[in-house]
């Protein structure tokens, strides 16, 4: 098994501790893994992305240009990256923000509503942890428990009481997804 | 005692550091390995081991500081990033030529001038060939992983002291900024000052006891004696080229065509090679992990097994050279590379294989 | 007695949300969408557009010069 | 009346120069850089002198300077502008030469260089903007970062005895009879902008009269760097920043305040 | 008119760079090249042709203000030698990557570190590979005699111009610091303002009139956009190759063996010809003027006629990796060369043809 | 009584340090750096730390320092001294550490590294050596070198203008809170010699104290590039070196005077 | 009455004729001899033995301490 | 015909200009010249030497081991250079100062008091003047007019009228060269 993902945004919105914990809930897998971040000039608010691969075999780049699922955050990432989703893969997106939404008909598509669950839940820190849960439910590859125990390796200890929030975040996110269908959307 | 981790090739490469017992780092931020110094502020190695970390004004400055910390025999190291090793290259030559261990670590990036903040393997030339001015070399380390980020700092340091001479790790912007997995080796005990004092008494400047007071320097200003200097240097590399050369084949055994390719590159190539495989094309690949000393030989011998050699490199064409210099014209050598900072993909690299070598 | 009164308008997509315009304005005229523009920023508008003088407050300090003022004088 | 009918072009007071370009600044929102830039440019236009400016960006957040201010512009190496910005006044007396500069660039790596374009009293003006950190490269320690600060290569703070002092690069020069001008400004209100560019308009207007060196420090924020909003960073800017480097002239017309 | 004198090679250089009607010169002293700032304060340049001469704080504000005037379009130079030159190697990469026009002189000493001040061949590798970070050439001139130190100036500033390049004119202590007769070239006019303005119009930042601004820079955050530029330099290399390679050739019509040199060893190894003619063998010489371009092509012809090569260097083995990959290994290339400020001597040098090559 | 029933070896009252070799000094005759070297070593010697003093002797007339100083030393890069220094006394913190430098070297090519140490305070001692020139590389024009007056690279005198003014980097680094010492000797004469030898000694005794930086200023003559004999520069540097650089503490036990 | 008296002996081979030791001499002791060492310097001596009183004062400032001092007191 | 000079003592006497006034001379006979100066690390009293070739032929190297002449001003490059002198060539010394005078036998061995003629003359700068004269007379390689055209080229202007001066300088020199004979020297 193989899983290659992107996730983009911009500064800010966590997407590279998201990816992070994905990697090492991968770690929990036995499985490898690996993460590219890629910057834009400014240090916020500038667009952010994230390439994580978890693969069962070892990988070679952890660059790529075509991914199994794109997690896109805001529209700039939407223009950028839509094109770039294998065909018959998976493209979640955040729709706050979103002007032209997906007009792909060869891949999934799906929306998570994080800021406004995040911002209902009191705590904008968690948004990318609603991603996260809306993201393992398409694609359920690690298990909700090593999710977890990724969050505590990469989360400095004075966070950890946090965890708790965050699975519920997590949960959240699972329960929210929502397949976004545009007419003559096919598969 | 070993430890599994989720690390940036920068970070793995910092820890590495602490944990191999190094005395000193001097640095200068700039992308992408600013991770290196910032993780070991953040780890307080002051507090950990004792290790001194120092940012510096400026790459000029940490470099010397380098060299004022080697020459007492500190177990001493520096990381940066293209335009900043550029700077560092007189304070290099000096430590080559005043006979110095210490450890230097270029992530590098696309050049030239500012150039980007991706990727690269551009600085070949500048790492093997002459980076600084006049006759001396380094010897180079190329990581393909994060977990050889971390391991080549204790082997870095062993060849560094076992030759008295700077050895350069040299890391790309994909190796330095990706997280992978890597196993942490325990912590090494730091020397004591008097146990450095006692192992490089014949030569470290810590302070004129009972001996013959030392001295550290590159200047000769009697020709007869610099040539010596040079000499006793040309001694230590033709010593490294026989005792500590490190490579790796992958898939050579039966290969047809050969990749030969580095570092970042290594990783995609050898992806390459699956491909080629399926799809009947014996290919193998010749991974470099010294590129100086340089598996000449293994390349003169694979050279009669292949029918043609492809270099795979991050930049216009560097590394091809030494191919073509250990292959002596048996069979043809050719160049792939792009630059800029874009990384190949693998299936680039096979197309180029059939383009060039194979039709 | 010749009174001033002004306006401004935002470019909306310049604009960054960074917000540093509204403690400037003398009149609190400054105020952030809740809609995000297309790169995910909030950004200001004329909450209050009565107050407006046209000072200029908000516009010299924007770091992305996404606010043009205009002003009028009207005879009151 | 409506708000519509306000908004006429014979009633604009205020609009982006036509010196800057229509790129989006590439800096965080609410970056002093983007007004640092904007005033720089409307001091430019209005002195009419475009034709005869030439800006010399280093590394630093505003490197990319040359896709914003729309006139000529040399993109130098990390530290050299005062040099870079010395051989051009030199080959171009005519000209009017500015660098514009953070506190990395001009008080660490290219401390030689300030220092000594400073001394020699080149007919330039340096713009130089501290936010007392490394914006571009992810928020490290400056020269300029306070005591106590944190940054991510001072994580627990600056702590003098191992990190040394802010250095107050702007007091140095100023004690170098080749310096003109030194003043200490600052963007973040409207106050403070409009200060800081009648500052910056007489910088140039010395470069005019072929006085020597005019050096203008902007005290600015660098919010991402020091994790705040923008206005946090501001009030913080004001609380911290400007007791150690405080706001106003330091020498004027060669003398010292 | 021209003008009969005797001069240093530095003193050669520094009168030619007025009668070039360069406008600028940034530099800092450093043996053996000081003669080179000192000669032209003394000249007052300023006054003959209005050139602005300048001491620099170091040789990297010197490379620095290069940059800056180079950005203008103006005739620019600085000279150093080898640990300078280590220290302007940032600098030259950001001359080549942001494609300026600038003449560098390196006096070369020999090295490595502070080395002695004696004179050298060992920064060929620093000047025709990688000297700073990146994919980037330099145009190097090698100047064997102080009439070519003196023509080699405006030769050197021709091809700047045609390519946007930076040329680096590769010198020795020797070439440098002895006097022979040289024949001055007449004055020539330097340009005005005006005219450089209008003959770089298109690029240079003068101040933006009615035309879209000019920017200076070797930056491209887009690794496309970088990629570009490096094809773009790519090209102006091969177009050097193929339009303004320069070398000469010593008796090596009927030539049995052949001596590649450059610089101060070619004139060493010329005598060597005699010497060995004088003995009956026949050598010939082979002397790049051009280190980059090199006489590729000359040299794999040249190898279907002789029976083996020597390549003479002051140094311990540079050049030669130049001459195999030429030669593509049809005839025997061995090397010889001294080391540390050591000019061996014709004889020297026809002993090591013997010894290596003919035996 | 005869002289030879003086010249005993229970009569010595002078003589040359065991901590000076017996290697011929490179320095012209009348150099001040060879009396400077003297009475380093005498006050390490009789300090009694040579066993813990590390010398730092970068590129001047002085880079052959280790070939007279009969202690451990490292030759450092041009300008990089304070750097070297840096390092080893991070490392050792011990040890006395101490550069010897020229004034090209530490106020021209050595600028940042000459700032940035003295800002951060190591606990080091720098000796320097101000003859206002360029000695070993043949009597180039120093950032120290005074207005009006002639070097190679200055054959019509220093002129201000284009050349900037001699700088004063002792003044300048007397500002840095990380600098405890500041002083300017000389050593021409035995009165002189005698006092520079004591500020030599109150400098390493800062640095047993570990008060951070001491800064030693020894301006001396360049005979040779001044072109006179060293009687004549000696005389040549009271009359013009001194009203410009005047002897005297800067800065004592860390209060500027 | 204590009087001191003393003498200095020069390295001839050390002494480099640079003549800094004459003027800071107050007993005037010092000179430099017609010949000349292998380097080629003059060099120098006391050319007024009696007037030495062992200050030290030449030897201090000696660049190349190419001068040893001595001193006895002698009761006058 | 190729006359290799080494002119060698230290940094004072003048010996870089009389070498260059040499190969000025040489210029003026339309021979090719070379100049190669080497310097010891003291800038003032350190011994200085300088090489000069005058040749009909292309000169090779500007720097050599052995020479014709060998011109020697202090005992330091007597120790240096009197093994450097080609057998029948010729060694030209200033006695004062020299504690060990020349031993070779196979060699032409001459002395020239320039110092005390210097002196005499009252001005100790045209010291390398008589040295010149001295060596024109044992080798009269040049003529005295092109010695003169080449003082002429290497003097500043204002010093012209120190041209009669040298000129003197080099008649004495001529006049008080003697043969320096140890017993058994033979040749
Ligand atoms: C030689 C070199 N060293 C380091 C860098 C990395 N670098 C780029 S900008 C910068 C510092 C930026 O800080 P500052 O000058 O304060 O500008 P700011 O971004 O804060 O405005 C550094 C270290 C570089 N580009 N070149
Ligand atoms: C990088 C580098 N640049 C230049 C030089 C040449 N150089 C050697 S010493 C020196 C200046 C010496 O002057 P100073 O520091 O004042 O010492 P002094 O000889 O006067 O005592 C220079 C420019 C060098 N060795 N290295
Ligand atoms: S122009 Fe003045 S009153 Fe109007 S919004 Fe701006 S700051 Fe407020
Ligand atoms: S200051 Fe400018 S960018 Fe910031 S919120 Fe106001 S209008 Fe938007
Ligand atoms: S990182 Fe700091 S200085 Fe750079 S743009 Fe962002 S806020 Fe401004
Ligand atoms: S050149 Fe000057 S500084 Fe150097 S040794 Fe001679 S007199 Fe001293
Ligand atoms: S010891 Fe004193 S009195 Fe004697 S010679 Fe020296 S200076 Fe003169
Ligand atoms: S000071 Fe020393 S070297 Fe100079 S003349 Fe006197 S004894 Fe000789
Ligand atoms: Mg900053
Ligand atoms: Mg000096």
């Amino acid at each position: 098994m193989t899983e290659e993902i992107i996730i983009a945004g911009f500064g800010g919105q966590g997407v590279l501790s998201m990816g992070k914990i994905l990697a090492y809930s991968g770690i929990m897998h036995d499985q490898e893994v690996s993460w590219m971040p890629s910057y834009g000039p400014e240090m916020r608010g500038g667009t952010a992305n994230v390439t994580v691969i978890l693969s069962d075999d070892r990988i070679s780049s952890p660059y790529l240009k075509v991914f199994d699922t794109a997690i896109i955050l805001n529209q700039q990432s939407m223009d950028k990256f839509e094109k770039s989703v294998k065909p018959g893969g998976v493209l979640l997106y955040e729709p706050n923000g979103i002007s032209q939404h997906p007009t792909r008909t060869d891949i999934h598509i799906y929306q998570i509503e994080g800021n406004k669950i995040a911002t209902e839940m009191g705590n904008k820190k968690i948004f990318n942890m609603v991603i996260m849960g809306a993201f393992l439910k398409i694609k359920p590859i690690v298990e909700l428990e090593n999710v977890i125990e990724g969050l505590k390796k990469s989360l400095p200890e004075r966070y950890h009481h946090l965890i708790p929030l965050n699975e519920e975040a997590i949960t959240k996110g699972m329960n929210n997804v929502k397949t976004y269908l545009k007419e003559k959307q096919v598969l | 005692m070993s430890e599994l981790k989720l690390m940036k090739g920068n970070e793995a490469l910092a820890e590495a550091a602490i944990r191999a017992g190094v005395d000193a780092y001097f640095g200068y931020p700039i992308t992408p390995q600013s991770e290196v110094i910032e993780y070991l502020m953040t780890e307080r190695p002051e507090q950990r081991t004792g290790m001194v970390v120092l940012q510096a004004e400026s790459e000029i400055a940490a470099i010397n500081m380098v060299y004022g910390a080697a020459s007492t025999g500190k177990k001493v190291m520096t990381s940066s990033s293209s335009p900043g090793i550029s700077l560092k290259l007189e304070g290099i030559s000096y430590l080559a030529g005043a006979e110095l261990p210490a450890v230097i670590v270029n992530v590098v990036r696309g050049g030239p001038g500012l150039g980007t903040i991706q990727p690269s393997q551009a600085d070949y030339f500048q790492s093997v060939k002459g980076g600084g001015h006049g006759d001396y070399k380094l010897y180079v380390l190329a990581p393909a992983s994060v977990q050889e980020m971390s391991d080549f700092v204790e082997n870095a340091f062993d060849i560094a002291f076992k030759y008295r001479a700077p050895v350069l790790i040299l890391s790309d912007g994909l190796i330095g900024q990706m997280m992978e997995k890597v196993n942490l080796k325990g912590q090494q005990k730091r020397l004591t000052d008097e146990e450095v004092i006692k192992r490089h008494d014949s030569w470290a400047v810590t302070g004129k006891t009972n001996r013959e007071r030392n001295i550290i320097t590159s200047l000769d200003l009697q020709s007869e004696k610099m040539e010596a200097r040079v000499r006793r240097l040309m001694k230590k590399y033709e010593q490294m080229e026989k005792e500590d050369l490190r490579y790796e084949e992958f898939q050579t055994e039966d290969a047809e065509y050969l990749f030969v390719a580095y570092g970042s590159s290594a990783r995609i190539a050898q992806k390459a090679v699956q491909l080629a495989r399926a799809k009947g094309i014996k290919a193998g690949l010749l991974r470099p992990i010294t590129l100086f000393p340089y598996p000449k030989k293994v390349l003169f011998d694979l050279a009669d097994q292949v029918k043609g050699i492809l270099s795979v490199e991050l930049n216009a064409g560097q590394m091809v050279e030494d191919v073509r210099l250990s292959v002596e014209h048996k069979v043809p050598v050719e160049h792939f590379g792009r630059t800029g900072g874009i990384i190949h993909t693998p299936e680039e690299v096979l197309e180029a294989l059939e383009q060039k070598i194979i039709n | 007695m010749a009174k001033v009164k002004g306006a401004i308008v935002v470019d909306t997509e310049a604009c960054k949300g960074c917000e540093v315009c509204i403690p400037v304005c003398p009149e609190d005229v400054i105020s952030m969408t809740s809609k995000v523009n297309r790169k995910g920023y909030h950004y200001a508008f004329m909450h209050n557009p009565e107050a407006c003088t046209g000072c200029t407050n908000c516009a010299i300090v924007c770091p992305d010069r996404a606010i043009s003022v205009y002003r009028v004088k009207v005879t009151a | 009346m409506n708000v519509l009918d306000i908004i006429k072009p014979e009633n604009q007071v205020f609009c982006k120069s036509k010196l800057m370009t229509d790129a989006t600044l590439s800096y965080c929102p609410g970056c002093g850089h983007g007004t640092a830039h904007n005033l720089t440019m409307e001091v430019v236009d209005e002195m009419g002198i475009s034709e005869n400016t030439i800006g010399v960006a280093p590394v630093g957040c505003s490197v990319l300077a040359y896709d914003f201010m729309n006139i000529d512009i040399t993109q130098a190496a990390h530290g050299r502008a005062p040099a870079v910005a010395t051989a051009i006044a030199r080959t171009w007396p005519e000209k009017y030469v500015f660098t514009y500069q953070g506190d990395g660039d001009l008080a660490a790596i290219g401390t030689a260089e300030t220092i000594h374009a400073c001394n020699r009293g080149e007919n330039i003006v340096i713009i130089f903007v501290n936010n007392g950190i490394y914006g571009m490269t992810g928020g490290q320690m400056a020269p300029t970062t306070l005591e106590g600060m944190r940054s991510s290569t001072s994580p627990y703070g600056r702590e003098i005895k191992s990190m040394g002092s802010p250095l107050k690069m702007t007091e140095l020069v100023a004690n170098l009879p080749g310096v003109y001008y030194v003043t200490r400004q600052s963007v973040h209100t409207h106050k403070h902008a409009r200060k800081a560019k009648k500052a910056i308009k007489k910088a140039f207007e010395n470069t005019r009269l072929k006085k020597g060196l005019s050096f203008v420090e902007i005290v600015s924020n660098c919010n991402s760097g020091w994790k705040m909003t923008p206005n946090e960073s501001n009030i913080w800017m004001e609380e911290n920043m400007f007791p150690y480097f405080p706001l106003g002239d330091i020498k004027v017309n060669g003398i010292l305040k």
